[in-house]
């Protein structure tokens, strides 16, 4: 794991500090998914000479940033109907095959964005509960248990300040004990067989952090 | 048996039962039978059950055949987008059933049906509301649901380009479902841009065998 | 069905003969697989405008005729290992693909040889049963439970003059009433709900064959 | 990861384990990757499964590694062949375990390993010995047997052309195993007759993504 360096370590960080973060723990190579959202920003911080190969769930490997003015071919979207491009070494499947890459764990990881996650990686990110809700899960439960590595971006807490790290999802869930790693503005979780770790804080402390979150957590190994 | 080359959608379509359950290809606008979808709407069958990974967006399409009541039930992935107002509106005041499917788990029920797969055990949705009552078995000290295929009576795809004897090749993320929809369904029915004479497609490169095709249309042309 | 003219339909069969009849009885621009040894004669037989289109399942749609010599090219085989030829409008696919083809009864037809088939349709073809033998089934229980029909080509009896028809298989059994038709040399037999129907004879009677088969025979209908 | 590009078959097999499953593609001849079998001969690995479609043929190959000892079971469709005499002597006495799987199943396992289903219900060989004793389910009228994944460690395949990331194309009938094995592997080795530079295949006609391949070798030209 690389060190980051980003840019207002001292404070929350804000949606593209996050990507950056991420971005950076991605290793040399990997073949990635970003879900749809925020997770799509992890590609405009990875850098050039990477290596590293996204996957788009409706069919393409090595999928390219999205279409300049010009660029634009209706046939070549990723999955969130967003015109993208194709670089050299990309390649085509259909949906079946596509997916079979994901539950048959050859995708080294993936990036989701998430309403809630348990203490034990259980993901909450495809239906508020809400009654009159209208049901839609797409690809995210294919996604949470296929990658070798399932990484969240989200804000640690809601817009009410209700934590969203949280001992049970109240929320109906996505995928169980799925999540490795939770990057959010003030910290960075991973979560292990000891129990959840906090490896990384922004503008607050662990302390600070126990004392704002239902669940126990360990501090960074030294 | 050998594919049939239509002269227009509408006889693509011809002999659509009420009660069928109709695939329905694409992913957003890329590999969207359009024509195909508007001559089934032409054409007038009714009760259906779509499979599709959405419900429909806008006014035109797969919406316009919701809004005409035609469809009694819609399984798919991902109904609910910014402009699926037609679907909320039905589903919402109970007017249609909704089946909603993990994407994957959509594409694998299909290519099980076309794979004469009985049934499969899934690692997709454990532990969540789209699997509740569904069958499960540990294996190899991981949890799976027991999964079934998913057949159509009919197939709507859309295609890039087509030989005479019903040979397809894709464009891009237009593939999608396209190629699994052709082998779980009993009638497949292509819409596509050009249709070249047999031997024009690299036999390496045929993503659809003719042999899952049966009815092949040109798509018209658009202003 | 077209109405068959063999050429010695006086006397029993030979294979060409049985080949011409099954090749006879696949209609226009069938999908067709042949299985390996007498069956491939039947392509012979095809008449050039039948537009039936052959499947081989090493991963071949309209196979073409065996390569001459000059054509032949390691990388184009039938499942017999025999170089082949590409016509156009020929596809290729992976196993998987080619096997779920067949599986998901896709194809109209396969055409198989056997040791025995049993009144109601089993099928025994891949193994002798004796002791000493190394079993080997490569594609055939596939194809036995793949195809739409199932036509089987064969001898009416071993050499030793032993019925290959049988009231109950006794060699191990590659598919359970899976046969639709079996061509042999003496007569034509269509295995109905009601029973085993001799559809045309060659060069014997209806009683000659019952009086030498242990199972029941129902004759042609009118 | 990335792919790496092997400058010899000896390099391509380094590290293979005593024990380990090894997928070995081809169909005769046909994508028969024999460099790499012959690397894996000289790398010395032993107590092995392999799966493939046939058990060798004559004295090279496959039936080398045989006549060598390495192999404790071989898993296949057809291992009797007029030319098999080195299995059916391992096999007469004693020395080598087979599991005889239909061809069909045995592609449709590897599938299954590769796409992350803990098993399915499948039609063939019920009611014959190669399922005696396995689980049956009756599903809509018909009887299925449940079967198992087949993984390997290690795939050995022989494909057509790669590019620089991996990114496979096969030729005719000798594509058969290969794409199956890739995606059922945790190691995927393939030995190909030209590297290409990385573009120069067309992204429509890939077959096997480079997501599926550890190690390419250029296979040693021929006298």
């Amino acid at each position: 794991m690389t060190t980051t360096r980003v840019m207002n370590e001292q404070g929350p960080l804000n949606k593209q500090d996050m990507a950056a973060l991420v971005a950076r723990d991605i290793p040399q190579g990997a073949f990635v998914n970003l879900g749809i959202g925020q997770p799509t920003l992890v590609a405009d911080h990875l850098p050039a000479d990477s290596g590293v190969v996204l996957h788009t769930e409706n069919g393409m490997l090595n999928m390219g940033p999205a279409a300049k003015e010009g660029e634009v071919d209706p046939d070549l979207t990723n999955a969130g109907k967003i015109p993208v491009t194709e670089p050299a070494g990309a390649s085509y499947f259909h949906h079946a095959d596509s997916f079979a890459m994901m539950r048959g764990g050859h995708l080294d990881i993936c990036v989701m964005g998430a309403f809630q996650v348990s203490a034990t990686g259980d993901l909450a990110n495809w239906h508020t509960g809400a009654p009159d809700a209208i049901p839609a899960v797409g690809g995210a439960m294919d996604l949470a248990i296929g990658a070798k590595k399932v990484f969240v971006m989200m804000t640690l807490f809601t817009k009410t300040g209700a934590p969203k790290l949280v001992p049970e999802c109240t929320y109906p869930l996505t995928g169980l004990r799925c999540v490795d790693r939770i990057y959010t503005d003030l910290a960075v979780f991973d979560i292990t067989p000891q129990g959840l770790r906090v490896t990384q804080t922004f503008g607050t402390t662990l302390d600070e952090l126990a004392g704002r979150l239902d669940v126990p957590l360990l501090a960074a190994e030294a | 048996m050998t594919t049939l080359l239509c002269d227009h959608a509408d006889e693509a379509v011809a002999g659509i039962e009420d009660g069928s359950t109709v695939l329905v290809g694409g992913f957003g606008m890329a590999g969207m039978p359009v024509d195909l979808i508007d001559a089934l709407i032409r054409q007038g069958a009714k009760d259906l059950t779509v499979v599709s990974n959405n419900a429909g967006n806008g006014d035109t399409g797969l919406a316009a055949l919701l809004a005409k009541g035609r469809v009694r039930k819609v399984i798919c992935s991902f109904p609910r987008q910014a402009d699926s107002w037609v679907f909320d509106d039905l589903y919402r005041t109970g007017r249609i059933e909704l089946e909603v499917v993990p994407q994957g788990n959509l594409a694998e029920r299909m290519r099980a049906a076309g794979a004469g797969i009985g049934a499969f055990f899934c690692p997709t949705g454990v532990g969540t509301l789209l699997t509740e009552g569904k069958e499960t078995r540990e294996i190899d000290g991981r949890t799976y649901v027991l999964e079934y295929p998913i057949k159509g009576d009919v197939a709507l795809i859309g295609a890039h380009r087509a030989d005479r004897m019903g040979n397809l090749v894709y464009r891009k993320t237009a593939r999608n479902f396209g190629p699994v929809m052709a082998t779980a369904a009993t009638t497949v029915i292509a819409q596509v841009r050009e249709i070249v004479e047999t031997g024009a497609i690299d036999p390496e490169t045929v993503v659809t065998p003719g042999i899952y095709v049966d009815r092949v249309v040109k798509e018209a042309d658009r202003a």
